[in-house]
């Protein structure tokens, strides 16, 4: 029969087992300030206006008629959720918007969203279940693999494709894609696709007063983020940051405290992290674990709301982005209405409150398949040659559908927190602070 | 009475390929796109559970790598596609023994030893899919991490052309599949596999070589799946390991079979249509993780309410009614 | 000691405190499969939803976590007698068990997504700097540190297997249970009240999940997938320490953990969720190799 | 001539033998009884000339040739069948299938319809043929082991291993059994024949084997066997009244 430990063993254990349980438990495991801060608190109220220009807010009137349907595939259950609840949080906010500012032409917007459970080949079948029910335009889905298995069916149908972050960017979807934010644009050579993102980032460091000379990579197995790094190293390398060391780890991983031991053991200037979603708090708490503090981090596309878990170590911490609610980008009175409906919205469905990257990308997209809509009429051929032929005003900047695959310029920025905040560092011109790098 | 069984089965065959002709010769041309596509989902569905019955529903190994066996044939596609310019023809065989080579390989060493039966070859075949997935996200030949573009490969090709040519291979798979599981059905095979769930001690003293009949079964389950794989990579346009690798696949194959029933050869067969069809009815009810719940709650009220799924539910009462001329006839 | 030795003692230390968390998880899973015969994956969502529960509790009632306890162990008990009744009054078979298990695993998935929602849940930034700043060991090992919650990790995890290899091994219930996985008629008509035995040691399983859901909560951020990450670890560790055996998949955890931990340290990480189910393999091939040697020597001892 | 030869046979669980260097033989057209009491190794002995379980040392040689280390099937295609002493009928096959199985992947291997036909003329011989087409779950526990009889016939062995096939029968039904058993020798079949029951196995058998904690104890013609006071002590505590 099986036994493992004899009986004065097994109580000695328990006796001190219970002992440190008593502790640990006396000790005050619970912050006495008890509740997280609320980063939308301070919002400022704002008035409702028009969510594109060009097209007026009537507040008094009721939309009527016919209603304009747009149809889109999210990933609302599964991995890929999280963003995806964002991204149907931002369309439910735009329609109920524009039925408020009293609808396109009247006409009442509605929209249509079907879970395709994170699998592209559903993805496909969603999309061509909408068209096949004569949805009058689409909204893209979220991530690339998706934003590919969709661009078929709704390519076929003639259908405008406008898309909020798209990360499978070197292969063509067509005329009829309109990227918010397409990582990777801003370039015409399609073997270049991220250098114009990698660009922005060796800029940004080199406007501090202590660029990194040594940097740390530890990449995620994710198509986006082993672009990011490909592209990334080698132009910090000719900016003369030596690469220290370079790891590659399989998405979804949890346990990093092997790689923040290389990391402790190579020191950085810079740790730059391919990761995305939580990789960066569970990182963070690896570093916890051993003691160690980096002297620089980067991360590339993290969960907002795993950043801001981070709390106060996460200050300096610099991270890829498109938009942060700050002047100037969030100055102008569709920026402020956005946040503070955004914030509202993102409370009910317990989403991070703060307009970042990710919904500011989805607003936009939905701003320029309204534009599109407004200027040119509920018809996706003239839809697509207005859009051809014109830039869009968004909230993230101004879009335009040129060059290789319709990309258009990159939006790629780079954000820092600082003070708890998430402020924008470069490009100067939409920067909220400078970059602060500790020596 | 063997004039009775022929003729059943004559007309089991005809079913299966007047089914799948009227498909091909309907479906691409009078369907939507949606219908299309729909239906191609739908007869790869069809497919795996299929393939996946022969295997772990005749022999009670039940299988958790059936989703590996389907993305290492979207994978090998994907390869091909990219690395060669061979006809599809000849993709789709790699596809399938790829798929099968894997198979024989695990097969051989997990059937050697009695130890691994039951919840133990259920959780290897898990564990083997753990390990496909680190090898194809690792190796650049395959996909190395950044995924596989395999829609402008197909460009220009007959099979990369329309959904329509899709599905008329996915529907061949799927009648080959079901022609494979009805001659297990009526088969030596079959009976060897089903004298495995029973017995398996009894069976070998019977003289049944359980070992060969594993290995063969499952490969061949396996390269049923690889083959069904091979279309889904021009069907996706850009495959990605998180995507293509996803347990899903394995559990609702077996969702699918056991909601079917495996006491005939066409419960699965029902099983996927079923839960197929439910899944895009859940769509619309506009709350994506309650329809998900309700579907594991569906699926828990089955095992619990029809343990031998439709199939060995509903139509028993047809049997009844024919007894006494079966009887009739042994006399 | 150098940097890199030193470097490897921590990534091991860390792996072996991360393995007594994916240890107490197993423990549950080990005793369920070894004596009731339910290959449990419920149990892991268990986990997750006493994880979710402790999180609220937590950061919206501003519990203490370990008073946390006094509603999830109760809680989760009766769901495990639930869970346990229902595969008995279906008279489910292992393989049904298993299936139903896994339908489970989905709706609580769904559910714990749609309660709390899909996003990152953190309980970090709410817990005290004493329990989140990492400690220095003591001479002689200064450079080495560890983290409050893992020493927690390795406390749960070091009660609740001792307690269970205790009661599995001394006491009278305890040799019920394992009358019982020999053979259960026996076992009744040696008077073992199969049944209630049988609810009850499902429901200590759950319950330890409660424990091990707390310890979740306050190491790492929540997602509703987080489950499927863990299937690896925990499926290899109850194996690897045979099935029913409490220290024996403590153990395990702990080894592969360490193993996992250092080969991430030397060879590429991205290769390491390969390691424990090429350890499991090796393990499983070697079974028989390590059998024929044990019979060839009791064989010459005998002789 | 000799059919079987077991020489040296030892297996070992563990630390537990078994068996222990258990030698036998069986020759052509015999009918060969093995007793012994409750735990002597006769089953274990049994399982080992099946196949299902390996010996740890020692030969099987089967019509001439090695099978020691055959699998259970390739010893089944050579010519040796076996009954379980709890039945073990295949649940989810009709009776008529059962015996079917083996007349597919026996000795000569032959096609679902044939195997059918072949089935039902073995279950009127071993009197089941009513219940040809019943369910397995249907038949009384006489019926099953005369199942098991009929299914080890219907692979046409040389060699036939009974396992208790007569236990807990009554009266009438174990003298039906005996008789049939007694005709297998003229269907050109060798026996050797496990049964608990010694006066039974005592009228049937050529030749009669004891083991005893695992190891021969004695063999020889069943009037002489019974005689040896080694057997009446070991194995009947007592002298026998049989």
């Amino acid at each position: 029969m099986f036994s493992m430990i004899k009986k004065p063993a097994a109580r000695g254990i328990a006796v001190s087992a219970c002992a440190a349980l008593l502790l640990s438990g006396c000790g005050g495991v619970v912050k006495e300030d008890g509740k997280k801060a609320d980063p939308a608190a301070d919002l400022p109220d704002a008035e409702i206006v028009s969510p594109i220009a060009g097209m007026e807010c009537k507040t008094d009137a009721e939309p009527t008629g016919d209603p304009i349907v747009v149809g889109g595939s999210l990933s609302l259950t599964g991995p890929l959720a999280p963003t995806a609840t964002l991204h149907k949080a931002v369309g439910d906010l735009v329609v109920e918007w524009v039925n408020d500012c009293g609808g396109i032409d009247g006409r009442p917007l509605e929209w249509k969203v079907l879970d395709d459970q994170g699998a592209p080949a559903t993805v496909t079948s969603n999309y061509e279940r909408l068209i096949g029910d004569k949805v009058d335009f689409v909204m893209g889905p979220y991530g690339g693999a998706a934003a590919l298995a969709g661009a078929g069916p709704v390519t076929r149908a003639g259908y405008a494709y406008p898309t909020a972050t798209n990360g499978a960017p070197d292969k063509l979807i067509g005329e009829n894609h309109f990227p918010s934010w397409h990582i990777g644009g801003g370039v015409e050579d399609p073997t270049k696709m991220f250098a114009a993102q990698a660009q922005t980032f060796v800029d940004a460091v080199k406007s501090g007063a202590n660029p990194p000379k040594s940097v740390f990579y530890a990449t995620s197995k994710f198509p986006t983020t082993l672009s990011y790094t490909a592209s990334t190293k080698p132009a910090l390398e000719d900016a003369g940051a030596k690469t220290v060391g370079d790891v590659e780890y399989d998405l979804g991983t949890t346990d990093f405290s092997s790689i923040a031991i290389r990391i402790q053991n190579a020191d950085p200037d810079l740790v730059y992290v391919g990761g995305l979603g939580a990789d960066i708090t569970n990182l963070y708490q690896a570093f916890d674990a051993i003691g160690y503090t980096p002297k620089g981090i980067y991360v590339a596309l993290p969960a907002p709301a795993a950043v801001q878990g981070l709390g106060d170590k996460a200050d300096g911490l610099l991270l890829s982005s498109i938009y942060e609610n700050h002047p100037p980008l969030g100055d102008t009175d569709v920026a402020k209405y956005f946040a503070k409906s955004y914030s509202e919205i993102a409370g009910k469905e317990k989403l991070f409150p703060l307009v970042e990257t990710q919904a500011a990308a989805g607003f936009s997209a939905w701003q320029i398949l309204l534009t599109g809509i407004n200027e040119a009429g509920v018809d996706n051929k003239a839809v697509i040659d207005w859009l051809n032929g014109h830039d869009v005003e968004t909230l993230v900047g101004t879009a335009n559908f040129d060059g290789f695959n319709n990309y258009g310029s990159d939006f790629t920025r780079v954000a820092q927190i600082q003070d708890g905040k998430r402020v924008l560092v470069w490009p100067e011109d939409v920067a909220g602070a400078e970059i602060d790098e500790k020596p | 009475m063997n004039a009775r069984i022929d003729r059943a089965l004559a007309g089991n065959v005809g079913g299966i390929v007047g089914c799948a002709v009227l498909a091909i010769a309907l479906v691409p041309t009078l369907g939507s796109d949606y219908v299309v596509a729909f239906g191609f989902q739908f007869v790869t569905w069809i497919a795996l559970a299929l393939s996946w019955s022969l295997f772990s529903g005749n022999s009670g190994y039940a299988s958790f790598g059936h989703g590996v066996f389907f993305g290492v044939g979207t994978y090998a596609t994907a390869a091909m596609l990219r690395h060669t310019d061979v006809p599809f023809v000849v993709v789709l065989v790699v596809a399938g023994v790829s798929a099968a080579v894997l198979a024989v390989i695990v097969g051989l060493a997990v059937f050697s030893s009695p130890r691994f039966a039951g919840d133990l070859f259920g959780l290897i075949t898990l564990a083997m899919a753990f390990i496909v997935i680190t090898v194809v996200s690792n190796l650049a030949f395959l996909d190395g991490g950044t995924g596989v573009f395999v829609r402008e490969q197909a460009v220009g090709s007959w099979i990369g052309s329309s959904t329509g040519n899709l599905f008329i291979v996915g529907t061949l798979i799927a009648a080959g599949t079901a022609l494979v599981a009805l001659a297990a059905s009526v088969s030596r095979w079959g009976a060897a596999l089903r004298s495995i769930r029973d017995d398996e001690g009894v069976a070998e003293s019977l003289g049944v070589p359980t070992y060969r009949y594993k290995v063969l079964t499952f490969a061949v389950s396996a390269g049923l799946a690889g083959l069904a794989g091979a279309p889904q990579a021009i069907f996706l346009g850009y495959v990605e390991v998180g995507a293509v690798f996803t347990l899903n696949i394995p559990l609702l194959v077996i969702m699918m079979t056991i909601l079917g029933g495996i006491t005939r050869w066409w419960g699965p067969l029902v099983g996927a249509a079923s839960v197929v069809v439910v899944r895009e009815l859940l769509l619309d009810i506009g709350s994506p993780e309650l329809s998900q719940i309700i579907l594991g709650a569906v699926f828990v009220l089955v095992i619990a309410l029809l343990p031998h799924g439709i199939s060995g539910s509903l139509p028993r009462s047809l049997t009844r009614r024919k007894a006494p001329a079966t009887e009739g006839a042994h006399r | 000691m150098s940097v890199s030795s030193m470097a490897l003692a921590q990534t091991l230390l860390n792996g072996a405190l991360l393995g007594c968390l994916f240890g107490s998880i197993a423990l549950g899973l080990s005793v369920k499969w070894g004596h009731l015969g339910v290959a449990d994956f419920f149990h892991l969502s268990l986990t997750l939803l006493g994880a979710y529960v402790t999180y609220s509790l937590v950061s919206e009632q501003l519990w203490d976590p370990f008073l946390t306890l006094v509603v999830t162990v109760p809680a989760f008990f009766l769901i495990g007698v639930g869970v346990q009744w229902i595969f008995l009054a279906l008279k489910a078979e292992a393989f049904t068990a298993l299936l139903i298990t896994f339908a489970l695993f989905m709706v609580t998935e769904s559910a714990v997504s749609m309660i709390w929602s899909p996003d990152l849940l953190n309980l970090r930034p709410m817990l005290a700097d004493s329990f989140t700043t990492s400690l220095r060991l003591p001479e002689p090992l200064p450079q080495l540190a560890v983290q409050p919650v893992d020493l927690l990790a390795l406390v749960c995890a070091v009660v609740m297997v001792g307690v269970s290899a205790f009661a599995l091994g001394r006491t009278r219930s305890g040799r019920a249970v394992q009358a019982m996985r020999q053979d259960s008629e026996i076992a009744q008509t040696l008077g073992v009240r199969v049944v209630p035995l049988t609810l009850a040691v499902s429901g200590l399983a759950a319950s330890t999940a409660a424990v091990a859901g707390m310890v979740v909560a306050l190491r790492m951020p929540l997602s509703p997938s987080l489950p499927l990450q863990w299937i690896g670890a925990v499926v290899v560790a109850t194996m690897l320490g045979g099935l029913g055996r409490p220290v024996g998949a403590l153990v395990a955890a702990i080894v592969v953990m360490m193993i996992q931990n250092a080969w991430s340290l030397w060879f590429p990480p991205q290769w390491s969720p390969a390691v424990a189910f090429g350890v499991l393999f090796l393990f499983l091939a070697g079974g028989p190799a390590i059998r024929f040697v044990r019979e060839s020597m009791t064989a010459r001892r005998l002789a | 001539m000799s059919l079987l030869r077991c020489t040296g046979v030892t297996k070992r669980f563990g630390g537990v033998t078994a068996l222990a260097e258990v030698d036998l033989e069986v020759n052509e057209g015999e009918i060969v009884g093995l007793v012994g009491p409750n735990g002597s190794g006769k089953t274990t002995l049994l399982s080992t000339i099946a196949g299902s379980l390996p010996v740890s040392a020692g030969t099987i040689e089967f019509a001439g040739r090695d099978i020691t280390r055959s699998t259970p099937h390739h010893r089944a295609h050579a010519g040796i069948s076996r009954t379980f002493q709890v039945p073990r009928p295949l649940p989810s096959f009709s009776v008529e299938e059962n015996v079917a199985t083996g007349c597919m992947f026996g000795r000569d291997s032959m096609g679902r319809t044939a195997a059918l036909a072949k089935a039902r003329t073995v279950l009127e011989l071993v009197g089941l043929g009513e219940h040809a087409g019943s369910e397995v779950g249907k038949l009384t526990l006489h019926e099953r082991k005369f199942l098991e009889i009929a299914r080890a016939i219907a692979l046409d062995p040389q060699l036939i291993l009974l396992d208790e096939v007569l236990g807990g029968l009554n009266p009438s039904e174990a003298a039906l059994g005996m008789e049939l058993i007694a005709s297998l020798r003229t269907r050109g079949m060798s026996v050797i024949y496990i049964e608990h029951n010694v006066r039974a196995v005592s009228t049937l058998a050529d030749r009669m084997y004891v083991l005893n904690q695992g190891r021969n104890l004695a063999h020889g013609l069943p009037a002489d066997v019974l005689d040896d006071p080694r057997v009446v002590e070991a194995y009947l505590g007592g002298p026998t009244d049989a």
